[in-house]
């Protein structure tokens, strides 16, 4: 019991983190990938900000009286990760504009029909 | 009660991803991923990571969610249905899965504050931070100053994406008589307000710029508040009216510019004799170096932020027609 | 009045997961605009309550910008679906 | 407790209790128009109520001016969206319940 | 003044001139400055190959915060080497894209084009010199989104579809990296490498961090392409712009060769990668099965660029394979192949992107005669060729040298003679095109073709001499590597003793490894 009181957090992160990879390599529809690989990012986010959680604790910003703060630093590279996620969000829906306006498709299964192989 | 609501927002979490997996209407999907980044904020909001919730909400929620709708208008409403065998994904995510969850039992419990993160390298952001750097807000201390080159990085990671989404897509002018598409003309309701919030966002984006150093935000948050300022414009007036404004030279250059005036801190203390990006030889004493070296290279940051995503928003808003999929 | 805003707290919390299941599951895609932005603004009362409740209201920033953001977010919405059928 | 204590949370309960009966009303109504009804109405009253409780917890600071700032943006955008939300479901041919009988009827 | 600064400079000079590029627009002034840029990086990286050679390992604490609080850049002989490689290809390749990607991008991208190849160079150079997990990360990402952007210039539309696939392959390897730095972050608290190196060994049997080892390891595999993971990689190439898969192929994927040894053997400690978690029998299996399997695919193909593709994953095979033998000797093995694949590649792509100037396409038909009518391509075609199969007096044979005396120095037999077996592949998949180029006719109306401008022959003439050059003389190629190889394998010792000696690091051990590599502070 004290086992999932210790990793409750974690898990679910994991269960997250999986959903949005399933989505990633399974769907067919490439709008869908991308929403899938942001899930899979903003899960692994969260993974990272539950590692900086100290119970008790508050957020990392000096106020008085307080002494018990939570971790900035896994905040910090979280901010980056954020960023880097939305720049390849960014990159990924302008190829799949371009991909719909050279094959009229975007589902993965047919436009590899449309070229041979390679 | 923290705790309860920790558990109450990854249930949502968990349903909500799930119902992703399962719908085809895409439109729903990124809805539901909206709601999925919302949520995720407020989980970051509870674990006391205030910046990094800001930014999810502003990056995650708006300006992610506006892209894939954007995307949707052009590539169309419905995933088809998937031929493949939904077997060897399920397989390769149970294994990684499992290998991760064999990784968390080894790992130091969830908020016990004698984990090794606590007591290695992070003690003296937290307690000499306010000192050496003179921030209240440990968060933009460490961003700014000692990780500053991350932040550099990051910096050039969003021009990246401008370059890339510039040469995927451009930002087409359309010629005046084809104004086929010009926002949201008939909600006349929508013009009136959306003129009296414009100036309310764009006062709270320089607050949240100024305001970083002691409470969350900062350049990255300010940019895309700001961006989003005027992305409202634009999908309420349309977009030529939104280039009339702010055109997109305009904006390449001040996504150059942002770099380079990070950067040029970082030179400018390699001139004065200190390492790259050491601000404490900016100015005599080094605490106010410090100051003068965050307000800079935050205000770099936030000017290359808003002004990529200004321009990714117009490189998609240009191409997309009003959806007529009936 | 940390019971009170408990209280409140859960309660929102209650109201934010029954948007949330119109926006899962909606007879029409106005309904789940309808769940999403009610969720939206349940959150930013969510966020200010809460501030209130963990005794570090400084944070109302992050309801401002949900608020603004889900604003946003809606006339994206209508922008780019305003003809979009009604039925899944 | 003070007094204002007592009055902020009445509000805050009251704003609880629209914000609950209009949740109720997005699955009980019968049709978009009417559901629609229910939660903006109720939305900007549960927001009006709420953070006007919390307004009495705030000594006058910067988080007042926040609180306000939020309650403003609200009053304002909220039923906005509402508004252009129901208008867009009208352009789109949605159809109240009253019509779409008689459309059963005719047809 | 700016020798103390020479450690940062290979980032920030491409780096601060990107947006410059991007300024400037499209003139020939951004192509001149992406070059003297380059070629600034370049004589910077020689300059900081020397200093290490004689002085050992330079480090530079950028902010001016120690690590493990900032950042660090940590340059020893194993980056220092693979950085005056990158950086080298590099300005040839710019010397030969000015008049390539006029036939193959519109003339509006190319702004764009130096700016995206620029940051690319940032991006690695960053990777190569940079000594924090979580910037390297940073920086991944940056040579990544510049990737994307380069592959996706060219005009045939499977490049967009090719893109798409290497976006979604190369973002689940970076969010791999990310996860395994984040569990190693967790049980150590620090991102320094070195600072990592010292504490993971007293969670050596710690099933958070062997998790992360795993999916560091699987995040990197993506990135290298190192078989099974390599699908996103022939289409990627073969569809890219042809001065773009030049440079790619001879640095993207070297520079994470250079991630996975330096994650094995500085981080992680190749004792505990190897000995405990038996990864050499993985490793050593992938690279043989990749080896065949992707040299037997090279030869089944009628692209070109396909063909050296599949041949590019294959010479991945070589490099995993000298890490997997655990000895000096193998790790050198693999750093020259590093240095000398990249030079073959990059000529050979650069002559088939001669080829595609010319005739406007690369398929193995239109090379038929090509001996006759562009015989200066064909010819640098042929010796970069021969160095690819690993004929003596070429760099082919020195690498392959080594890696065979590495196996027979384990006794592995087999390998060193399955070693000597792909070569004969590679002479198939080489051969196929030269008998196409020599012994066959021209096609009707194509009597006219001519050789190719002299600003594309000569970087490319330039990288052929070299691969003989560094044939015949293996002195600088041979001792960088084997510092460098010595280096690592030193410090993977000095962590092990530690290990043993010591339980719990101390800051007493940080300054005793450190001292082992002689380091110069500034």
């Amino acid at each position: 019991m004290n086992h999932v009181l210790d990793y409750y957090n974690y898990w679910i992160v994991v269960f997250l983190m999986m959903s949005g990879f399933y989505i990633v390599i399974s769907a067919n529809n490439l709008v869908k990938k991308i929403v899938g690989l942001n899930i899979f990012q903003t899960s692994v986010f969260m993974l990272y900000i539950s590692m900086g959680k100290v119970s008790g604790g508050t957020a990392p910003i000096v106020v008085e009286g307080v002494t018990q703060y939570s971790n900035p630093l896994p905040h910090v590279l979280i901010l980056t990760a954020i960023v880097v996620g939305v720049a390849t969000t960014a990159v990924g829906l302008s190829l799949i504009v371009r991909i719909k306006r050279a094959y009229g498709t975007v589902e993965e299964n047919e436009f590899e029909n449309k070229d041979d192989a390679i | 009660m923290a705790e309860f609501i920790d558990l109450v927002l990854l249930a949502m979490l968990a349903i909500t991803a799930l119902r992703i997996i399962f719908l085809k209407d895409l439109f729903a999907v990124v809805m539901l991923f909206g709601i999925y980044s919302f949520l995720s904020a407020l989980i970051f909001v509870s674990l006391d990571a205030v910046d990094v919730a800001f930014t999810e909400a502003s990056v995650g929620a708006g300006i992610s969610t506006v892209l894939m709708l954007g995307t949707l208008a052009l590539t169309g409403r419905t995933e088809k249905e998937n031929q493949h065998s939904s077997l060897l994904p399920l397989v390769v995510v149970v294994v990684t899965g499992a290998a991760l969850i064999y990784g968390t039992l080894d790992m130091p419990p969830f908020g016990a504050a004698d984990n090794p993160i606590h007591e290695h390298v992070a003690p003296r952001y937290i307690e000499e931070s306010p000192k050496e750097v003179g921030l209240p807000n440990m968060v933009t201390s460490v961003l700014a100053s000692y990780r500053g080159f991350d932040t550099m990085g990051e910096t050039v990671v969003v021009f990246s994406a401008a370059i890339g989404v510039l040469s995927l897509l451009g930002v087409r002018r359309r010629k005046e008589n084809e104004s086929a598409e010009s926002g949201l003309m008939e909600h006349r309701v929508l013009h009136v307000i959306a003129k009296l919030v414009i100036p309310m966002i764009i006062l709270f984006a320089l607050y949240v710029q100024f305001h970083g150093d002691f409470g969350p935000g900062g350049g990255f948050q300010a940019g895309v508040i700001a961006a989003a300022a005027f992305i409202l414009y634009s999908l309420v007036f349309g977009l030529p009216r939104a280039f009339a404004v702010v055109s997109p030279t305009v904006l390449r250059y001040l996504a150059a510019f942002g770099v380079l005036l990070y950067a040029g801190v970082g030179v400018v203390s390699m001139l004065k004799g200190g390492h790259f990006l050491d601000y404490n030889v900016l100015a005599a004493n080094p605490i106010s170096g410090q100051h003068y070296g965050i307000i800079i290279i935050e205000l770099g940051v936030g000017i290359t932020v808003f002004a990529v995503m200004l321009s990714i928003f117009y490189a998609f808003g240009s191409q997309a027609e009003r959806s007529d999929i009936k | 009045m940390t019971g009170v805003l408990a209280a409140v707290c859960v309660a929102i919390l209650v109201i934010m997961a029954l948007a949330l299941a119109r926006a899962l599951k909606a007879p029409t895609v106005y309904d789940r605009i309808l769940g999403v932005n009610m969720f939206g603004t349940k959150t930013v009362l969510f966020i200010a309550a809460v501030g209130y409740l963990m005794g570090r209201p400084d944070f109302l920033d992050i309801a401002i910008v949900y608020a603004l953001i889900n604003f946003i977010g809606m006339i994206a919405v209508l922008r780019y679906f305003e003809y979009a059928s009604p039925t899944e | 407790m003070a007094v204002l204590d007592i009055i902020s949370s009445i509000l805050l309960l009251l704003g609880v209790f629209f914000g609950i009966s209009g949740a109720m009303g997005l699955f009980r109504f019968p049709d978009f128009f009417t559901r629609v009804h229910a939660s903006s109405v109720t939305d900007t009253l549960a927001a009006m109520l709420i953070i006007g409780g919390l307004l009495l917890q705030t000594s006058f600071d910067l988080n007042t001016a926040k609180l306000l700032f939020i309650l403003l943006f609200l009053m304002v955008t909220s039923p906005t969206a509402s508004h252009a939300l129901a208008k867009s479901a009208r352009h789109g041919g949605l159809l109240t319940l009253p019509e779409s009988r008689s459309d059963q009827k005719e047809s | 003044m700016l020798e103390q600064h020479l450690a940062v400079l290979p980032i920030l000079l491409p780096l601060m001139a990107a947006p410059i590029v991007l300024i400037l627009g499209r003139n020939a002034l951004s192509w001149g400055l992406a070059i003297l840029v380059s070629g600034l990086a370049c004589f910077v990286a020689w300059q900081l190959l020397a200093a290490t050679l004689s002085d050992g390992v330079i480090r530079y604490a950028v902010g001016g915060w120690a690590p493990p609080w900032g950042i660090e850049m940590r340059i020893d002989t194993a980056n220092a080497f693979v950085l005056l490689a990158v950086t080298a290809i590099s300005t040839f390749v710019l010397l030969y894209s000015k008049e390539s990607i006029k036939k193959e991008m519109d003339e509006s991208q190319h702004g764009l084009f130096y700016t995206a190849y620029l940051l690319c160079l940032a991006g690695l150079s960053g990777i190569l010199i940079t000594g924090d997990a979580f910037n390297l990360f940073v920086f991944l990402e940056i040579s990544s989104l510049a990737t994307y952007t380069l592959v996706s210039l060219a005009r045939d539309r499977r490049c967009l579809t090719a893109t798409f696939r290497y976006l979604v392959m190369g973002t689940i390897g970076a969010t791999f990296i990310l996860i395994g730095v984040g569990m190693l972050y967790m049980k150590t608290g620090t991102l320094n490498m070195l600072d990592l190196a010292e504490r993971i060994h007293a969670y050596d049997s710690s099933r958070t961090i062997n998790t992360g080892l795993a999916f560091i390891m699987v995040g990197v595999s993506i990135k290298l392409a190192l078989f099974p993971l390599h699908a996103w990689l022939p289409a990627a190439y073969t569809h890219a712009p042809s001065a773009v898969t030049a440079f790619l192929a001879s640095t993207a994927t070297k520079v994470a060769v250079y991630v996975m040894i330096r994650f094995i053997f500085t981080v992680f400690g190749a004792e505990h990668v190897f000995e405990d978690m038996s990864m050499d029998w993985i490793l050593m299996v992938l690279a043989i099965v990749a080896i065949f399997k992707c040299s037997y695919m090279a030869t089944v193909q009628s692209n070109v660029k396909t063909v050296l593709a599949y041949s590019s994953v294959a010479q991945i095979g070589y490099m995993v394979l000298g890490i997997s033998l655990v000895s000096a000797t193998g790790l050198m093995a693999s750093l020259i192949h590093i240095f000398n694949h990249a030079l073959m590649k990059g000529a050979l792509f650069m002559a088939v992107g001669a080829v595609f100037y010319r005739m406007g396409s690369v398929d193995i038909k239109a090379f038929r005669g090509l001996g006759r009518l562009m015989p200066w391509t064909m010819a640098a075609f042929t010796l970069a060729g021969l160095s690819i199969i690993g004929v003596p007096l070429t760099v082919g044979f020195v690498s392959k040298w080594y890696l065979v005396t590495a196996a027979l120095e384990q006794n592995h037999w087999v390998v060193a003679g399955l070693v000597l077996a792909g070569s004969l592949l590679a002479v198939v998949y080489i051969g196929r095109v030269l008998e196409a180029a020599y012994f066959q006719q021209p096609d009707e109306g194509q009597a006219d073709v001519k050789e190719v401008p002299l600003t594309m022959l000569i970087p490319m003439w330039l990288l052929v001499l070299a691969n003989v050059y560094f044939g015949v003389d293996t002195s600088l190629t041979s001792e960088a590597a084997k510092h460098a190889s010595d280096l690592l394998f030193q410090n993977s010792d000095a962590i092990s003793a530690l290990m043993d000696s010591l339980h719990g690091p101390t800051a007493q051990a940080v300054s005793e490894t450190s001292g082992l590599t002689g380091e110069v502070l500034q």
